[in-house]
């Protein structure tokens, strides 16, 4: 299990093929990764984006998150990385990567973990333009999915 | 004494990331109370406590939570990482 | 779209940061990936799989499933490479990768793009063990797995 | 004249990888009864027709589809990709 919170970018496949490199002692079967990519707005001119984050308990909430993922499914290992700080679009925003003998559980588990870093870990986004900035208003859809779980 | 810290919009209301706080609240809601009785931009800040989310010692709490040996508490909007 | 049917071994985390910056024009969001990896069997002993294929039905087989997804899912891009040949324990079966402005729709993409190779992709496994050489049963799962969509 | 081809199991079974069948028959079943009663092989490897998929022309076929214009019958067990 590796959580890591960081304001550097990183290469989601160069994370994906080292997560792999690290299950050959036992191959696991199937891996699945998610990368959040910054996208411009829809009619363009986003400059950046800045993600403001709570130092302490964001860890905690991401590892509640990953133990309550080991707990309900069958995973051999886990990987989160999430930035904080200035991005611009097309830079990688963060990734999770489930290791699993049976690829249901690697999907479930990617998916229930990137909708609890949604809405249950202490990151805010903000969108800054020509106009100005503005905070990112939480979607009520991704309230919704967490009653998937 | 309670360290009280702001996040994200909230910050910007109160104008502060965060504060030590004198209190004998002994809810989370108690304390909004007295927070909003402070001044103008507290006030706006805790103005609409439904968009509004708490965490105590780092965990997500509601505002009847007890802040009885809570070190940390802090207001924030809801989150929007991933 | 991207369709590869290849005896090679190849690295999943370098297709994918390939994946996701071919996307830079107009960065997508969300990008979900699944790795299949060869696992040794439960009691170890596992010396090579060899998997055959049907050339010709199996491109045309998978790149029925892409139009598939696509109809069904909002996709910016979708890239499918499954070997075919022998492999060792620990070595890349194939992967699948996705990408969408809306996680839902890549994460379902990828699921169902997994089901279908699982089932309907002609590929037919084979483990070679000091025992000698089984072909692996179609498991009922698999196949109930398709009723999903 | 079609061309029949055979994989996994079924390639082993009948120890060919395709053939051209010379046949009259109008369905995929007409045409599995007539690869029967060739040879003990291929009786073995048509005797349980559940585990056995077929494709016509590349294409996912029941054992009732019509051969009329085929160039390519395909017989295998069910698929193990992924």
């Amino acid at each position: 299990m590796d959580v890591r919170v960081q304001s550097a970018d990183f290469d989601s496949g160069a994370e994906l093929s080292g997560f792999i490199a690290r299950q050959q002692a036992a191959p696991v079967g199937a891996t699945v990764s998610f990368t959040g990519i910054v996208r411009d707005l829809p009619g363009g001119g986003l400059q950046r984006m800045v993600i403001e984050h709570y130092p302490g308990m964001t860890e905690r909430a991401i590892a509640a998150m990953v133990g309550q993922a080991r707990a309900r499914w069958s995973l051999a290992d886990c990987l989160v990385i999430h930035r904080y700080g200035e991005m611009r679009p097309g830079e990688t925003i963060m990734m999770v990567a489930t290791a699993s003998a049976h690829r249901a559980d690697a999907f479930a588990a990617a998916d229930f973990l990137m909708d609890y870093l949604k809405s249950r870990a202490p990151f805010w986004k903000q969108e800054i333009t020509a106009e100005g900035t503005a905070w990112v208003a939480a979607r009520d859809e991704d309230e919704a999915a967490l009653q998937r779980w | 004494m309670i360290e009280v810290l702001y996040f994200a919009w909230v910050r910007e209301r109160i104008g502060l990331p965060r504060e030590t706080v004198q209190t004998g609240a002994q809810t989370v809601g108690e304390l909004v109370e007295e927070l909003r009785g402070r001044e103008e931009r507290y006030a706006l800040a805790f103005s609409d406590l439904e968009s509004l989310r708490v965490a105590v010692d780092q965990e997500l709490a509601g505002f009847d939570a007890p802040l009885k040996g809570a070190r940390e508490v802090a207001f924030f909007p809801p989150m929007t990482g991933g």
